[in-house]
């Protein structure tokens, strides 16, 4: 990973204002996204991903979201600074998107087919006829069956993976280097889920583009990623390749998430560790770590200043400056059916 | 009842919107002024002196000229009644109120009936209509018309549209499909045709004053309501909470009265500037159109017609305009701070 | 007043033409709405449409099964007819235009609403816009001399002679007169006339009505000779058969059982000065009549001097604010400021407008029958039927306050339900005065002995004395207020209920009302009428027993103008009388009689009048020396202006210049009665 | 096999609902969300009940509690028949039977504070005095892990777990037999997820509850549940002991399921099998086996006629019973649910 980052996020600091007084959802937050690799961005809501996500598209809710601080350079353009016609040119365009609830991403009112004809227009010179033939080519490349008659449908008629499918089309129209994918499974069934992750996979492999996915389940990072970042309470816990991430766990928080998960392979009804507590809101977050209160291995040094990030190995990072001490992790045996 | 802190958030956002609590604050101060009319604003005296005795002709029965030692049966004219005690010098007197004419009377007794200009060394403030009866009396007791109106509106409204669109959100089926082709029917009848119907029907010596009006005018805007609170009651039917309350056991009523009617609240008491602006606007254009109030009832509609029937008297319609105008803008303030102290939308800020 | 329907004017609605300022807005009430529901007598059942033989057809067959009624002679037949009669031409007789009068130019007047026909009959035909086709402007055979009260002027009759023997009239017709589509006029049409009005197609059951009560036949001599003959002898006999104004034949061609739709747009040739072209139909905004070319009256004795404007435009303006502000902008020429608040409030005399000259305001004395606008008492009704609960109504109403102040001394109280008609109808009525304690007084009598806290009288039972007004007359609703105001001195109480048009006649005319505000607008005639106010037998259906006395079960009759719902059997035997009365010594008799019953029973509370009407317009408008003859009720009903074009040159140039113009406010007073 | 008698025992319950169209709503076809589903409930056992959005399994829970009114079949709840029973007598048995929700934040009435809703089902039942209610709010709250002063908050103020907590609560009110838990934990945090399950673990053993736990998720319940049905367009298409259906599950869909899970293990291994198609819809389910559209081994005979729920294993093992005419052992199942896919792509 020595050629340079498809996409680099520094220190990207995100605010909320309210009533005069402005909540950073996301606060120093940095990691890489490599050409034709996928990233996955994973935490328990409110950690602030999706903020993350929103902000790399410059798709903040006005007028109270603001990118406070940071850096966001994308092919080497830092978005922060881009102008509106620039950005335009980069979503859509570039950079590709894909939401969690596929019917509110699509309009009810309009074919699918004029939404993705639509999408391809935008950013590409081509007349209707070649925009509709593409449109075609791109729904079939999702796997919708019959794309020919499909296309004439309406978003209402399809169902949940099928209306995903779409999206992902629209958002593959304009060849984008970059996906970003905020929690597109999170509406679907496992076995749809696996469809399109499956989907998702072998399109990057044809296209080639990178991947930024959002998600809360560990389950699908596992499953699809190649790297890692691990949020809490707006803050980078750690991050890494996943199987370092899966069996080298550094951080107390991500320790405890990958324990808390049941998994085929827990013995039944039993006793499941946890992590005690609740992440602390916005307005009420503790000097120091702001993992402190729900750690088992908090210590009064850990209020004293915001743990820096360092490395545990190869592209390995931990936000924890007990890391060397925690006791060994024990990873959880190879799935077996 | 304690208010639920959600409430008390709402109330303590309400009150943090200068403007919209100002609006709401003044709008109470004028609606006392217009509930006490009577004592700021009236040609019967505060307070007689006559032979000893005190009266306080105020409220209560009319005192013919006789009592005072006039010589007619008919209600006593206290203004001349206060010019002769103090020509008298016998110990009696008269306390008329600030503004010391009624709103029926004819104050230039003996004069061509014409608009006369504001004359504040004869009290009339806003001057006088062409019939020459104060304005500023007329106004104030219009406004109170207007209030009592709207508050009789607002209540029967609001007991028609919560009953029947609660009922048809929560029983459904037949009863809802039945209620809905009825509402949408009895929504489509041309009001003000409706109306003038209604008074045509109505036997002789029935007169069309605010209390009948009201019913026929209510008869025909409680429909609006249904609609929303049976897509509220609908809505809230559907969530956990009421079936939680099923569950455990729990009968419509208590499902009705103490789960769902309690959250959507909010969505009456959003509505209720509104309501209580469309009340007055629709008796103001229904007198305007002269099919509301009989006269000589005071009311603003009545007043704007007059006023924009002459014109070359502009205080008149200038009265009334402003007047008019300046009770929808408070409301829409107090409307508009109130949908905001309501908005849900203040709770999350982000996902 | 020259008009097809002689006896049918009686109808509410236009009472408010003399008084209204708006009073051009007020579409008079259509007679058969007013009329008697008696069925018509030559009335036969309407032939299905398919079974029309179409008109010219029709109307032989009626030729011929009403023999009878339509005659045909020869012209020596009239010198054997008329022997021994005087024919008259009323060549000694001055003429009130001016003959000086200037033609041409354009006069801006305004409708209150686009005609719904250009018919002059059927349905919507009565509204406002028919006098500029019709009323106003269309000759008939021969019209009452609005100057001498009793007297015919010539019109489309060149002479007439009078036979009271056998009661007829014979007319001599003006050889020259022909349509404005150039085809000449002749006894063809007035066979057609009475044809038209005759037949049951017309879908007008009162003018068929009144064409069959009153008339007993018609005979033609010739081409421009024919007589009418009546079927009773009355004083004004040679204007029931003259003031007729015929219809082409050759236009109602196409006549039949759909006129009404046929006819709806067409625009009938007249014989009068006016008519419309097709071009000048602006709708919806406004209607341009043109004088007609090379009209063949336009030099005739009583014609001349008159109808001088080339072009009469009428925009429509619906709301009589706006027409008022459209009038003093200057867009409308001629505007009606009959109306105190008008005359006095929106146009004053130190009016911009008229101390600039460029209005002049004129005030004009006539004398006609003015509306009788009073209170009328519902007998029928609870309490209203105790003659001293009425009696004190009486004077516990203010009119005479009403007349001072409202009016500004300008009206006065209306001494009989028939002032107007030139002479003193019954020296010993005189209204009763608004006096509280005499009322008071008759309140007690009928046992309202006690004033309750709000002022109002209630007798033992508890019964409150208070009646409900019903009017619909929007613009006299401060009247209602002062009435109301003033009654409470009485310990009486007056509830207003202002009605639009529609329901308020209906609930009066179903006596279904406690009081009502209303006036009967009336013609200009010689007497009278009492029958469709006061007779019994529109009050109930039967209002008698054989022996005279009330009938217990008799049920009101509705769609009469009854309005007190009076049925006096004295009074009926009167009316009775009074409608068979041949001579004007018996006619004054007999009404005096009348007006004293009505005045004992005191149902009719008598109500203002005003003795002239007022008008706004501009200075380049001309009128003869005595502005408009003695019996005319508003500027266009004689049309006696003219436009002086020069001087409308002169003072449009003064007034973009911004210089003033003399002051005009004038007074013509020499029709005014004391 | 021996064993108490049942709590629950739902035999061929059906809930359809009437699909209406047109001015006059007329049921112009019928969604059939259930569509005869039979199984028993022991006391003190969990059976999981696990489908994809769509199935009817939150429709069955709903009208095991009465929330719907089935269509036809019967609900035994202590030998009581619930299916028919009118709203007066079912209220003493809705103490005993209580449901937990998915989402917190709209099974909790926001307007009311925690300790007006614990109170509820007290009021609504009539039991206790105040001061014995306000006694038991307490206890509650002990026993669910919240302080005693969340009587006198409201649910906004706690967090998504928290509340979670609350509703545990409120069904425990009236100390139940059988709790219907819908999806109750889907709507938490991974985090807060494992609190939740290790709290309704540990009331069932302290109050020895059974549970009819309702799930999407694979690995959830089969760490909650003693035994699992599967359901699948309104039918129990596999229904066995937890561990057996894991390691053999001889249902098609029930093995699409197992291996569309995506296990938190880089690198599984796990025989993957990506089916195709989507759930069809309840309101025209296809005729014969309801899976066969999906199916890879489908034949004309699954087309054609509806396969029951039969038991496959011998008596000796534990119960487990499929609804697929075929019996089909992990080795005759055929390609598509062979080799791992697509793993090699992401070694680099």
């Amino acid at each position: 990973m020595s050629e340079a980052p498809l996409l680099e996020v520094r220190d990207l600091a995100v605010g909320f204002e309210s009533g005069g007084t402005v909540a950073r959802a996301v606060d120093g937050v940095s990691f890489r996204v490599a050409r034709g690799k996928t990233l996955g961005i994973v935490g328990e809501s409110g950690c602030g991903k999706s903020v993350t996500a929103f902000s790399i598209m410059r798709l903040l809710p006005q007028p109270h979201g603001k990118i406070l601080g940071g850096k966001i350079l994308f092919e080497g353009q830092d978005l922060v600074q881009a102008s509106e016609a620039e950005l335009h040119r980069v979503r859509g365009g570039r950079i590709g998107m894909v939401f969690q609830e596929p019917l509110s991403a699509l309009n009810p009112v309009q074919t699918i087919g004029r939404q993705v004809m639509e999408a391809l227009l935008l950013h590409k010179p081509l007349t209707k006829e070649a925009a509709w033939a593409e449109a075609i080519t791109l729904l079939d490349k999702v796997g919708i069956p019959s794309p020919e008659v499909r296309i004439r449908e309406y978003p209402h008629q399809l169902s949940g993976g099928m209306r995903q499918r779409v999206v992902i089309a629209m958002a593959l129209s304009c060849n984008p280097s970059l996906l970003i994918a905020d929690e597109p499974t999170t509406a679907l069934d496992v076995t749809i889920q696996a469809q399109i992750l499956e989907l998702m996979l072998s399109l990057q492999r044809d296209l080639g583009m990178a991947i930024v996915l959002i998600t809360h389940d560990l389950g699908v990072i596992a499953q699809v990623c190649d790297e890692a970042v691990v949020m809490y309470a707006g803050q980078v816990a750690e991050y890494g390749p996943v199987e370092a991430l899966f069996h080298r766990p550094a951080h107390p928080y991500t320790r405890g998430l990958l324990a808390s998960i049941p998994r085929l392979t827990t013995p039944r009804k039993s006793r499941l560790p946890t992590i005690e507590g609740a992440v602390p809101a916005l307005n009420e977050m503790p000097a120091g770590c702001r993992y402190q209160n729900r750690c088992p291995y908090a210590e009064a040094r850990c209020a004293l200043a915001p743990p820096p990030l360092e490395a545990v190995g190869e592209g390995h990072a931990v936000s924890c400056i007990r890391w060397r001490e925690l006791p060994e992790f024990k990873p959880v045996s190879p799935a077996a059916v | 009842m304690r208010l639920s802190p959600q409430a008390q958030l709402q109330l303590r956002r309400f009150r943090s919107l200068k403007r919209g609590y100002g609006s709401f604050l003044i709008l109470v101060f004028l609606s006392v002024l217009a509930l006490l009319a009577e004592l700021l604003v009236s040609n019967r005296a505060l307070l007689v002196r006559y032979q000893g005795h005190f009266f306080l002709p105020t409220y209560g029965a009319i005192h013919p000229g006789r009592d005072f030692g006039s010589d007619y049966a008919y209600e006593v004219d206290y203004r001349e009644l206060k010019d002769r005690f103090a020509a008298e010098h016998a110990g009696n007197w008269v306390l008329m109120p600030l503004v010391p004419y009624g709103p029926n009377e004819n104050c230039y007794a003996g004069q061509n009936f014409q608009p006369r200009p504001p004359d504040a060394a004869h009290g009339h403030y806003l001057g006088t209509d062409q019939i020459n009866r104060d304005i500023l009396a007329r106004l104030l007791y219009g406004f109170r018309n207007s209030l009592l109106f709207s508050a009789g509106f607002v209540v029967m409204v609001y007991a028609i549209g919560i009953a029947i669109g609660c009922a048809m959100g929560y029983f459904g089926g037949w009863f809802d499909l039945g209620m809905q082709r009825i509402v949408e029917i009895w929504s489509l009848l041309p009001f003000l045709l409706v109306v003038i119907i209604v008074r045509a029907a109505l036997p002789a010596g029935t007169s069309f004053g605010l209390g009948l009006l009201l019913f026929v005018v209510v008869a025909f805007a409680w429909t609006g309501m249904t609609y929303f609170m049976r897509s509220a009651t609908y809505r809230e039917k559907s969530r956990d909470y009421v079936a939680a309350a099923q569950v455990l056991g729990a009968g419509p009523v208590r499902v009705l009265f103490h789960h769902i009617l309690p959250n959507i609240l909010s969505i009456l008491v959003t509505f209720l500037p509104f309501t209580t602006a469309a009340a007055i606007g629709s008796l103001t254009a229904l007198d305007y159109l002269g099919f509301g109030l009989p006269p000589p009832m005071p009311s603003w509609g009545e007043l704007l017609r007059e006023g924009t029937g002459n014109l070359d008297a502009p205080w008149i319609v200038a009265s009334a305009f402003c007047a008019l105008s300046f009770i929808l803008i408070l409301i829409t303030f107090i409307g508009e701070a109130i949908r905001e102290a309501f908005d849900p939308k203040k709770f999350t800020l982000y996902r | 007043m020259n008009s097809t329907r002689p006896l049918l004017l009686v109808s509410l609605a236009l009472g408010a033409l003399a008084l209204g300022g708006c009073g051009k807005s007020e579409p008079s009430a259509s007679g058969s709405a007013a009329a008697p529901s008696a069925p018509a007598a030559a009335a036969t059942p309407a032939p299905a449409a398919n079974a029309f033989p179409g008109m010219e057809a029709d109307l032989q067959r009626t030729l011929k099964e009403q023999a009878s009624f339509y005659h045909f002679k020869t012209p020596a037949d009239l010198a054997k007819d008329t022997q021994g009669l005087t024919w008259e031409d009323g060549s000694d007789e001055a003429e009130f235009a001016d003959p000086a009068a200037k033609k041409g130019g354009t006069l801006n007047e305004y409708i209150p609403d686009f005609p719904g026909t250009f018919r002059t009959m059927g349905p919507d035909a009565s509204a406002s816009f028919r006098q500029f086709i019709l009323d106003y402007v269309a000759p008939a055979f021969t019209a009452p001399n609005p100057n001498l009260p009793g007297r015919e002027m010539p019109q489309l009759a060149t002479s007439w002679a009078f036979d009271p023997a056998h009661k007829t009239v014979y007319f001599r017709l003006d050889p020259a007169a022909r349509w404005s589509d150039g085809v000449p006029f002749t006894t063809d049409d007035v066979v057609f006339t009475w044809y038209y009005y005759r037949s049951p197609l017309i879908n007008d059951p009162w003018m068929n009505d009144f064409y069959a009560k009153t008339y007993d036949g018609i005979t033609i001599y010739d081409a421009h000779t024919f007589s009418v003959t009546l079927k009773d002898l009355r004083p004004d006999s040679i204007d029931r058969a003259g003031n007729i104004n015929p219809y082409p034949k050759h236009f109602f061609k196409d006549f039949g059982p759909d006129w009404v739709k046929t006819y709806n747009w067409r625009i009938c040739p007249t014989l009068g000065a006016y008519t419309i072209l097709e071009e000048d139909i602006k709708r919806p905004s406004s209607i341009t009549l043109t004088h007609v070319k090379d009209w063949w009256a336009e030099n005739r004795r009583f014609m001349r001097g008159r109808f001088n404007p080339d072009r009469i435009h009428l925009a429509v303006i619906r709301d009589p604010d706006k027409a008022f502000e459209a009038f003093v902008r200057g867009d409308l020429d001629i505007f009606p400021l009959q109306n105190p608040q008008l005359w006095y409030g929106k146009l004053p005399d130190n009016h911009p407008s008229v101390t600039s000259g460029f209005t002049v305001k004129a005030r004009f004395y006539n004398q006609i029958p003015p509306p009788n606008f009073a209170l009328w008492l519902n007998e029928a009704m609870p309490l209203l039927g105790n003659r001293d609960v009425r009696l004190g109504i009486h004077h516990a109403t203010n009119f005479a306050l009403v007349c001072q102040q409202y009016f500004r001394g300008d009206a006065t109280i209306q001494k009989t339900t028939a002032d107007g008609y030139g002479w003193d109808i019954n020296p010993a009525v005189t209204p009763r005065p608004f006096d509280p304690a005499k009322a008071r007084a008759y309140f007690a009598k009928a046992g309202f002995t006690t004033q309750g806290p709000d002022g109002v009288l209630v007798d033992k039972d508890g019964h409150r004395l208070s009646f409900t007004i019903t009017t619909t007359y929007k613009r006299y609703t401060d009247v209602l207020v002062i009435l109301k105001q003033e009654a409470l001195k009485a310990g009486l109480e007056y509830n207003i209920e202002v009605l639009d048009e529609t329901t308020g006649w209906q609930k009066t005319q179903q006596k279904k009302h406690e009081i009502t505000l209303a006036a009967l607008s009336r013609s200009v005639e010689m007497y009278p009428r009492y029958w469709e106010m006061y007779s019994g037998e529109n009050a109930y259906d039967v209002p008698y027993l054989p022996d005279g006395s009330p009938n217990p079960a008799r049920k009101i009759k509705p769609n009469t103008n009854n309005f007190s719902s009076l049925a006096i059997p004295e009074l009926d035997q009167l009316i009775k009388q009074y409608d068979k009365t041949e001579t004007m010594e018996q006619v004054k008799i007999l009404a005096a009689k009348i007006e004293q019953i009505i005045y004992d029973d005191a149902s009719w509370v008598n109500g203002w009048k005003l003795p002239f009407y007022r008008v706004g317009y501009r200075p380049w408008i001309k009128w003869p020396k005595n502005f408009d003859p003695m019996q005319s009720r508003d500027t266009e009903e004689f049309w006696t202006m003219w436009i002086d074009q020069d001087e409308q040159k002169a003072t449009l140039e003064a007034k973009a210049a911004g210089r003033s113009l003399p002051v005009q406010i004038l007074s013509y007073d020499h029709y005014r009665q004391p | 096999m021996s064993s108490p008698a049942p709590i629950l025992e739902v035999r061929d319950l059906k809930t359809h609902f009437p699909v209406r169209g047109g001015i006059w709503l007329r049921s112009v076809a019928t969604c059939k969300a259930v569509d005869g589903v039979s199984f028993q409930l022991l006391p003190g056992e969990t059976l999981g009940l696990v489908g994809e959005s769509g199935c009817g399994k939150s429709t069955l829970g709903k009208s095991i509690v009465r929330l719907l009114a089935p269509t036809a079949g019967s609900i035994r709840f202590e030998g009581v028949d619930l299916a028919t029973l009118g709203r007066k007598k079912l209220k003493p048995i809705r103490r005993h039977l209580q449901m937990i929700f998915q989402d917190p934040a709209e099974s909790l009435n926001a307007r009311h504070t925690v300790g007006q809703i614990l109170e509820e089902p007290f009021i609504i039942h009539g039991i206790g005095s105040a001061e014995e209610r306000r006694a038991s709010i307490d206890t509650l709250l002990d026993k669910v892990g919240l302080p005693r002063a969340a009587a006198h908050r409201y649910p906004f103020e706690f967090s998504g777990g928290q509340r979670q907590r609350i509703g545990i609560a409120r069904a425990l009110a009236l100390q139940p037999r059988l709790i219907i838990c819908d999806e109750p934990v889907s709507a938490l945090d991974v985090s807060i997820q494992s609190q939740v399950l290790n709290l309704l673990l540990d009331l069932q053993r302290e109050f020895h509850l059974s549970y009819l736990f309702i799930t999407h998720n694979l690995a959830v319940v089969k760490h909650v549940s003693d035994r699992i049905a599967v359901m699948y367009l309104g039918r129990i298409v596999e229904l066995s002991d937890a561990e057996d259906l894991y390691a053999r599950p001889r249902h098609p869909y029930t093995r699409a399921l197992i291996a569309a899970i995506p296990e938190p293990e880089p690198r599984a291994t796990r025989p993957r099998f990506i089916g195709t198609g989507d759930l069809p819809s309840p309101i025209n389910p296809p005729p014969g086996c309801p899976f066969h559209p999906r199916c890879p081994h489908a034949t004309d005979l699954c087309r054609r006629e509806p396969p029951p729920l039969r038991e496959t294993s011998s008596a000796a093992e534990p119960s487990h019973a499929v609804a697929c005419h075929y019996d089909l052992l992990p080795a005759a199942i055929p390609s598509p649910l062979g080799a791992p896919q697509k793993q090699e792509s992401r070694d680099t």
